[in-house]
């Protein structure tokens, strides 16, 4: 199904985004091998323009554009290898993506939360 | 006749294996995560099961793309983990089995589902974080692994209810298959969470605790969301409540929750924990 | 809408692709085989189809056992050919589609259908043989592909209710498409072989036969036939028909057949053709 | 499904099967690759027990034996790799299985058809 884009802050990654998002998801896909990560570490543009990614792509990946990066086609799941990369955890990104500090973005977290029973 | 004797639905997420890595269990950001699992190792003790069903998704490790399937079940005599993008953990190989998921791929053909079927893949966070979690000394060799894979990375992804299916067509086979195997089946994952753009950090606490609720009690009711619902009502990783309806689609006799955690927040999501007795009709 | 304006069945062996690379086709051999393609390849030019969903199966290049999907779907914006174990054959780049691809595989998903869901794949002589066939001089750049896998080669394949079903719920796609694009469909492979074993070179041209003539009449008929029964009245590789029932599963609306040729032997098979003109319902 | 093995000649490629060729498959599906069949004839004892073949599929390839090769897991699909390799094609192959001759083998093929139409 292609649902309706009316969740806000939210991007459905679905066909045309993945049509789209290709090449920027499986360059993020070879971070999985220490290899590819070395490689991109040595020459972040030159990893880019091998796996062919369009020139707006490579600049949301030189400037850690998350939020345009998904509108480009990229899915958060090799978005966060590349996030490792970088030294970045799911907090570090979640704070990049809203305007947070990590420890803002922590803080909204713990706000939705129940809490805790033990200790 | 193998039996289903019960269904564990838990976190995966890879913070968690840090954690016990750090040996972190007991700190104040994890103690009543961490408090909780005792009661399910010990069952699982008590119990010995000989082959867990493991559903879980693969966050781009060795579903890629290129070739995504909808559901992959595996059917190989051992699994291994691979770097994910941080180093390669060294775990123990995963132990396969090879019989009854024959059987359960045999099945699910003859049943109208169009599985991949898969003699040699990798396995990701998703399904040793919870093995771990259940043997923190990492023994589980004995213990045979039938993985089964659910796409929750791009839309479209199975429709809650057709994964509920899929489960109960599983739970069949199981009981269909000439062995005196006891089986116990996870469902992996979830609860609500988003670790993508603007609407980053979304928790459903509510929603997490309603389909804990539902889960034992009326998981018809929930197989009526769309994968579209579950996002905007659980975040857009809140479709990983499809490996949490897969397990508890192979329970089809009588289901008792013995035991129940939730916290949030975990990383980005609320954790959900449950252990359910599963009590075959005959 | 899109509308599906016809189907075509033919064979898709290598040896058809050598003998056009060696010019072969008025020779005694292959002169009855080839002599009953011109008039299909005059239709197409005739009708101009845009779009072609190819029903094929992958015989080893792509879809290996390691992750062998039961059907998988084609969703790239083009396709190349490999290396198949006899050196690669430089054949033009096969055109894709990523509209009406990805539209089939909401639907499909939708309606309970489970596939891989391919953006990157190479394609086999299943494919690109009939492509060949249909255009000679290969210039078929303007034609987009969506190639649709069948599992044929480690059972349990799916049924050959399935496959037809599954070509239902794409012809349902296809109509419910919002474009004005014309459809033509392929069923490639088949139809009686037998490759391996001492029972390596049975032909069934008696089934051959009512296999064409049912596939127009009565298909529903071919569905009632297990994998087995395949195996048994049309050879190991019978069960390519699933592709020929794929293909005839997509019209569902009138279907009558404009021209056929069946000649055996053409390398171990009965090799059949037809061309079935689609009227669709409205 | 498990079919009843009771068609004379034929073996299911099954789960059964699959799983107790899986390495031997593997190979031919390496056989794809230029440079894979050019290493499997520089030394094709070292290139199976490379994909860990069993000693006796071993033999079966070293012997060409194509009906015990099956019984051991081979698959035809991946089988027709290794016979591309001998320069072998499918009559050969149907030859070898069937204690014919290719031509022999041709003549059955052809004694089941239809004869031509055309020429
Ligand atoms: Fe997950
Ligand atoms: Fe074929």
């Amino acid at each position: 199904m292609d649902y309706k884009p009316d969740i806000p802050g939210n991007t459905f990654f679905n066909g045309e985004m993945a049509a789209k998002g290709y090449n920027l998801n499986k360059m993020f896909h070879s971070l999985n091998s220490a290899a590819g990560r070395e490689a991109f570490r040595a020459d972040e543009r030159a990893y880019c323009e091998q796996y062919r990614l369009t020139p707006e792509q490579t600049e949301t990946v030189l400037n850690r554009d998350l939020i345009r990066m998904i509108e480009l086609g990229g899915s958060i799941y090799y978005m966060a290898k590349f996030a490792g990369v970088l030294g970045l955890n799911v907090q570090d990104v979640g704070g990049l993506q809203t305007g947070r500090s990590t420890e803002e973005f922590q803080a909204y977290l713990d706000s939705q939360g129940r809490g805790k029973t033990h200790g | 006749m193998a039996k289903i004797i019960g269904g564990i639905t838990t976190s995966h997420i890879p913070a968690i294996s840090n954690a016990m890595e750090r040996g972190l269990e007991d700190t104040p950001y994890w103690r009543d995560f961490f408090a909780a699992y005792p009661p399910v190792r010990k069952w699982l003790e008590e119990q010995q099961p000989d082959i867990a069903i493991i559903f879980y998704n693969d966050h781009g490790l060795e579903m890629f793309l290129d070739k995504k399937p909808t559901f992959a079940i595996g059917c190989a005599a051992e699994y291994e983990n691979a770097d994910e993008g941080w180093g390669i953990a060294t775990i123990p190989t995963v132990t396969g089995e090879t019989e009854l998921s024959w059987h359960i791929v045999n099945e699910l053909i003859e049943h109208d589902f169009d599985p991949t079927v898969c003699q040699d893949i990798k396995v990701d966070h998703g399904l040793t974080v919870p093995l771990r979690l259940m043997y923190p000394d990492q023994n589980y060799k004995h213990l045979k692994v039938i993985p089964v894979c659910i796409n929750c990375e791009r839309h479209p992804m199975p429709k809650p209810s057709r994964t509920f299916a899929l489960g109960e067509a599983i739970g069949k086979a199981v009981e269909s298959f000439p062995g005196d195997e006891k089986v116990v089946v996870f469902g992996t994952g979830g609860l609500s969470h988003q670790l993508d753009g603007e609407r980053a950090g979304f928790i459903n606490a509510d929603f997490d605790e309603e389909c804990m609720d539902k889960l034992v009690s009326d998981p018809k009711a929930l197989t009526k969301y769309s994968n579209y619902d579950l996002v905007r009502l659980g975040g857009s990783q809140g479709v990983e409540l499809n490996m949490w309806l897969g397990m508890r689609g192979t329970m089809t006799g009588h289901v008792e929750e013995i035991h129940r955690n939730y916290v949030a927040p975990i990383s980005n999501t609320g954790a959900g924990l449950q252990l359910l007795r599963h009590t075959p009709k005959r």
